[in-house]
């Protein structure tokens, strides 16, 4: 069976991992501005008024956990600090398990209590459905939750109180990894007015800057960067939270000035006629 | 045939539609339209209007033809190239199934590739990811090889099915390339993150490197290691020009009517909005 | 080294995962069926706690209305032709409800196509130079404009390639080198982060090298 | 009939969509049942992937296929999980024993699956991304500016961090432009859908 691992890039691989073990145990600190979407996510969290509900919407799957938890994390950390109701919400298959935990912890850490506080809404089957169901009545498109272990309806909640539709909710928050933030903008956003931000992978984020730029979106994450640059923003104000994104991102400084050496051997290497192509006139 | 079908359409739509809307009569919600949403009821008539106005020109039977595209023009002296250095071409269909019209954009295009092979006698390799597209694939290059009169050259064992699983198709289409040091790779279909090892492996083998894909967290990578590359849309149209897909034709030509209605929406929309006439403005929701 | 058994397990998936990199072996063959099997358990888990019960069983058992009854009893019918593949000759009956889940997809994604990406954007493009004040904002405002405009018209595929549309296809050209160069650098930082993420797992919570 | 009756459904259910949103009263009556009914369609749309895969390795064993061992672990990791929810932790979707197996057995594995895709940047960097030709400099040119932003320092740009304008402005642009292209192409596929021609999901004959 075929091998990836010839020779050359056996050692590639190695500088790799040794590159990011010296990243992760001397933690190189590095000053970074931070990035204007973080704060403009910060300010769109911090703009709720108190008792006011956000969604937290944690829509991806474990292959983007490393990148997107450390978001989600951050924005429960936020919004419980700040003493708002948060609903919790999954739409991916493979993640609902991972979001539970999530909410779970960081409102027992922030010490909020289930069904009073916040609630886990859980899954719905179809995220177009669900978002225009959301539009005219969440408790119809979450009809049971669990709350502390039990099954109980959601109307009844006390946190769920005076929450009847997409309108009744000050702020939606998404943590992505894929192109399904587009889902909130057509039937959240444009629907119903919801107010939006999105946590996103750096896979992805690209394609939601025409948004921010149209305020179809009003705060966004720019992958490991922006989660690190929310979590200062957040610190300075709440103590309390981790610097999961934060510990990466020394690493990302070492990792990225490695790739940035080997593009410019590549292109030296180039340049000494390694292989010539032929000259393109451009498409 | 698509005048029964679609009034068809039409017509059941309507009878599903009639008792619904007659039982919705006693809703309590009380006005029938809702203002404010004009506009777009009117955007949905016109570019979707402009989207029909190309599907029946198109099945009118108006031929229309794709514009040129270097990776489509490229394909010819890349399989040149194979015959002069000997050495084969290999041509990897993407990384999806038979649903994606990435990949049947990419099966349309090994049809060219394979003709122009069974013409000028170049070996054409072709690994495959999906049971059905090798199936497909098989008949496609079979089928050139019989039009250029060269069936007995036509060799089934050079289009085979790798496997199923993701990782071990890249090994193996991997393992092909450093094997067979193919003098041209074609990369056309569905590709994923993955993929970004053919353009590396078929770099190193020093061939050259014609992909195509509408995935655009693959296309940074194809592009910066292959020679040409077509981008999103250009795949479709390229692989629909080949196969003389009508539908498909007619819709890029609805689509491209609705580019110049968008083109002039934004033109006429600044010139007014610098002549502090808002009308634009108000009509996008502004 | 770490003491959990769940650290310890989820360490040796993962390197059994790795091992493809050096080659296809059977340890690495036993962790992606695992993978397989544990999937398909959650999906099936999922389904049935979180939509079947509360949807389903709940809509027909004790429902709403009588109305709502009728509705949740008519698509769990026609829920069901999905199965239909797996009885011979009427495996055609599962189209039913895929056409109309495609046609629901497709009413929204129409209605949305306009509402919330043709006009939004359209909007945004209109209104660029309106808060523009000082060379650079118009700069930035018309190279906003320019860029669309090329982009727009670089993907034309019918229309013969005049003089006009070449000029205006190489200007698209330069702008979307410089958006797949976007792409390309913030793919880096996604990319980058996953392998971050497991190496702290196995250097930090698995052999405790990294301070956590 | 086969393909007549799917075709003219999908029609009917474009129209009443778009009927729907442009009037409250049709929206009221048929928006939540709807809406009900595709969570239930995508909860059964689930059975047959689940059933095939159950089928297909079943097959595998019973026919002493090479890979049977393998078919096995697949199984039998399938009803472990099944018998963890439903078994042990009786009542509930996430219980102990199978947070657990999420936690320690299947995150894992699927993190490790995405997780040499960093690897495979940096060794096609090494080898590949050589600015041959205009467009592969520009990409890169563009690429180094946001990787350098991104994470190693912050780079003075026309008005503010150089990435950040590079991020706001042409490649905002260039993604805007693909955002109305990839409009145009929704409405002609419901267009499509809507005159009964598109045969993606009803299949040939």
């Amino acid at each position: 069976m075929e091998r990836l691992l010839n020779i050359d890039r056996q050692w590639i691989f190695l500088v790799v991992v040794v590159v990011m073990l010296v990243g992760a145990i001397a933690q190189p600190l590095i000053p970074m501005p931070i990035s204007s979407e973080s704060r403009q996510l910060y300010d769109v969290v911090g703009a709720v008024p108190e008792r006011g509900a956000v969604i937290v919407a944690m829509d991806y799957g474990p292959a983007s956990k490393d990148e997107l938890d450390a978001m989600s994390v951050a924005v429960l950390h936020h919004a419980f600090a700040r003493n708002l109701r948060v609903l919790g919400i999954c739409f991916d298959q493979q993640g609902v398990s991972n979001a539970e935990r999530l909410i779970m912890d960081v409102a027992a850490d922030s010490n909020r209590r289930d069904g009073d506080d916040f609630v886990f809404l859980g899954f719905q089957s179809d995220m177009t459905a669900a978002i225009l169901g959301m539009g005219t009545s969440i408790k119809d498109v979450f009809p049971e939750v669990m709350v502390d272990g039990e099954s109980r309806t959601t109307a009844e909640l006390p946190v769920m109180r005076g929450l009847e539709k997409l309108e009744d909710i000050a702020l939606s928050v998404q943590m992505t990894g894929s192109k399904d933030y587009e889902k909130w903008i057509n039937y959240g956003n444009a629907r119903t007015g919801l107010t939006l931000a999105t946590g996103a992978t750096g896979a992805i984020v690209t394609g939601l800057y025409p948004y921010l730029s149209s305020g179809q979106v009003s705060g966004l994450l720019r992958s490991t960067r922006g989660a690190a640059d929310y979590e200062r923003l957040v610190l300075d104000a709440h103590p309390g939270l981790e610097r999961s994104a934060g510990r990466k991102m020394s690493v990302q400084f070492l990792a990225h000035i490695m790739l940035l050496v080997f593009i410019a051997l590549a292109n030296v290497g180039g340049l000494l006629g390694r292989r010539t192509a032929a000259e393109d006139d451009p498409a | 045939m698509i005048r029964r079908t679609s009034l068809g359409g039409l017509i059941a739509a309507l009878l599903v539609l009639l008792p619904l809307a007659v039982q919705a009569q006693e809703a309590s919600v009380t006005t029938w339209i809702v203002e404010g949403e004009a506009w777009v009821f009117i955007g949905i008539l016109v570019m979707g209007g402009l989207a029909a106005v190309g599907i029946f020109y198109a099945k009118a039977g108006h031929t229309i033809s794709a514009r040129a595209m270097p990776a489509v023009e490229a394909a010819e002296d890349g399989i040149g190239r194979a015959v002069e250095m000997g050495r084969p071409v290999v041509f990897v269909p993407g990384v999806q199934g038979i649903t994606k019209a990435g990949t049947i954009a990419g099966l349309s295009i090994l049809r060219l590739v394979a003709e122009k092979c069974a013409e000028v006698g170049a070996r054409l390799i072709v690994p495959c990811r999906d049971t059905i597209v090798t199936s497909i694939a098989r008949e496609t290059v079979e089928d050139a090889y019989k039009q250029a009169g060269r069936h007995e050259e036509y060799r089934s064992e050079d289009v085979f099915f790798i496997s199923r699983r993701q990782l071990a198709y890249t090994a193996g289409v991997n393992g092909v390339l450093e094997r067979e040091h193919p003098a041209t790779v074609f990369l056309q279909g569905e590709f994923s993150a993955e993929s970004l090892i053919f353009g590396e492996t078929g770099n190193r083998a020093g061939a050259m490197l014609i992909a195509g894909t509408d995935k655009e967290t693959q296309l940074p990578f194809f592009i910066t290691t292959c020679d040409h590359t077509l981008i999103g849309e250009e795949l479709y149209a390229a692989g629909a020009a080949i196969s003389k897909d009508v539908l498909t034709l007619g819709s890029l030509r609805g689509v491209d009517l609705a580019r110049l209605v968008v083109g002039a929406i934004i033109v006429l929309g600044i010139v007014l909005e610098i002549a502090r006439l808002g009308w634009i403005r108000t009509m996008l929701g502004g | 080294m770490s003491t959990s058994i769940g650290v310890w397990v989820a360490a040796l998936l993962t390197l059994a995962m790795f091992s493809f990199l050096y080659r296809e072996n059977p340890v690495y063959r036993v962790a992606e069926h695992i993978l397989v099997g544990v999937a398909s358990g959650y999906t099936v888990l999922l389904m049935y706690y979180r939509v079947f019960i509360p949807v389903v069983w709940n809509g027909i058992a004790h429902p709403k209305g009588v109305e709502s009854f009728f509705w949740t009893f008519l698509f769990t019918v026609l829920a069901l032709l999905f199965l239909a593949p797996f009885v011979p000759r009427i495996g055609w009956l599962a189209r039913i409800p895929a056409a109309i889940a495609v046609g629901y997809a497709a009413g929204q994604e129409l209605i949305a196509a306009v509402q919330a990406r043709l006009f939004p954007q359209l909007l945004d493009t209109v209104t660029a130079f309106d808060g523009a004040s000082g060379a650079p904002a118009v700069i930035d405002a018309l190279l906003i404009v320019v860029g669309t405009l090329s982009v727009v018209f670089y993907f034309t595929m019918t229309f013969r390639r005049t003089p006009v549309l070449n000029g205006v296809a190489r200007v698209g050209v330069v702008f979307l080198m410089i958006g797949f160069g976007a792409v390309f650098g913030n793919m880096v930082i996604s990319r980058f982060t996953l392998l971050i993420g497991r190496i702290e797992f196995l250097f930090g919570d698995w052999i405790h090298l990294i301070p956590s | 009939m086969r393909t007549r009756i799917p075709l003219a459904l999908a029609a009917g259910m474009v129209v009443l969509m778009v009927l729907a949103f442009f009037s409250p009263k049709l929206k009221a009556t048929y928006e939540s049942p709807i809406n009900n009914g595709l969570f239930i369609f995508m909860a059964f749309a689930v059975v047959p992937a689940i059933v095939s895969l159950i089928r297909l390795h079943v097959a595998r064993i019973r026919r002493k296929h090479p890979d049977s061992i393998y078919s096995g672990i697949a199984l039998s990791a399938l009803f472990a999980t099944l018998f963890c929810g439903l078994i042990i932790d009786k009542h509930a979707f996430n219980g102990p024993s199978f947070r657990w197996i999420v936690t320690f057995i299947f995150e894992p594995l699927q993190q490790a699956v995405f997780a040499f895709l960093a690897f495979f940047i940096v060794s096609a960097a090494y080898r590949a991304f050589r600015a041959r030709t205009l467009e592969a400099t520009l990409l890169l040119f563009a690429a180094v500016i946001v990787m350098i932003g991104n994470a190693i320092l912050p780079l003075p740009g026309p008005s503010g961090p150089a990435e950040l304008w590079l991020l706001t402005v042409p490649s905002m642009a260039v993604q805007r432009g693909i955002i109305l292209g990839v409009a145009l192409g929704i409405i002609a596929q419901s267009v499509r859908i809507l005159l009964g021609l598109e045969r993606g999901f009803v299949g040939r004959g």
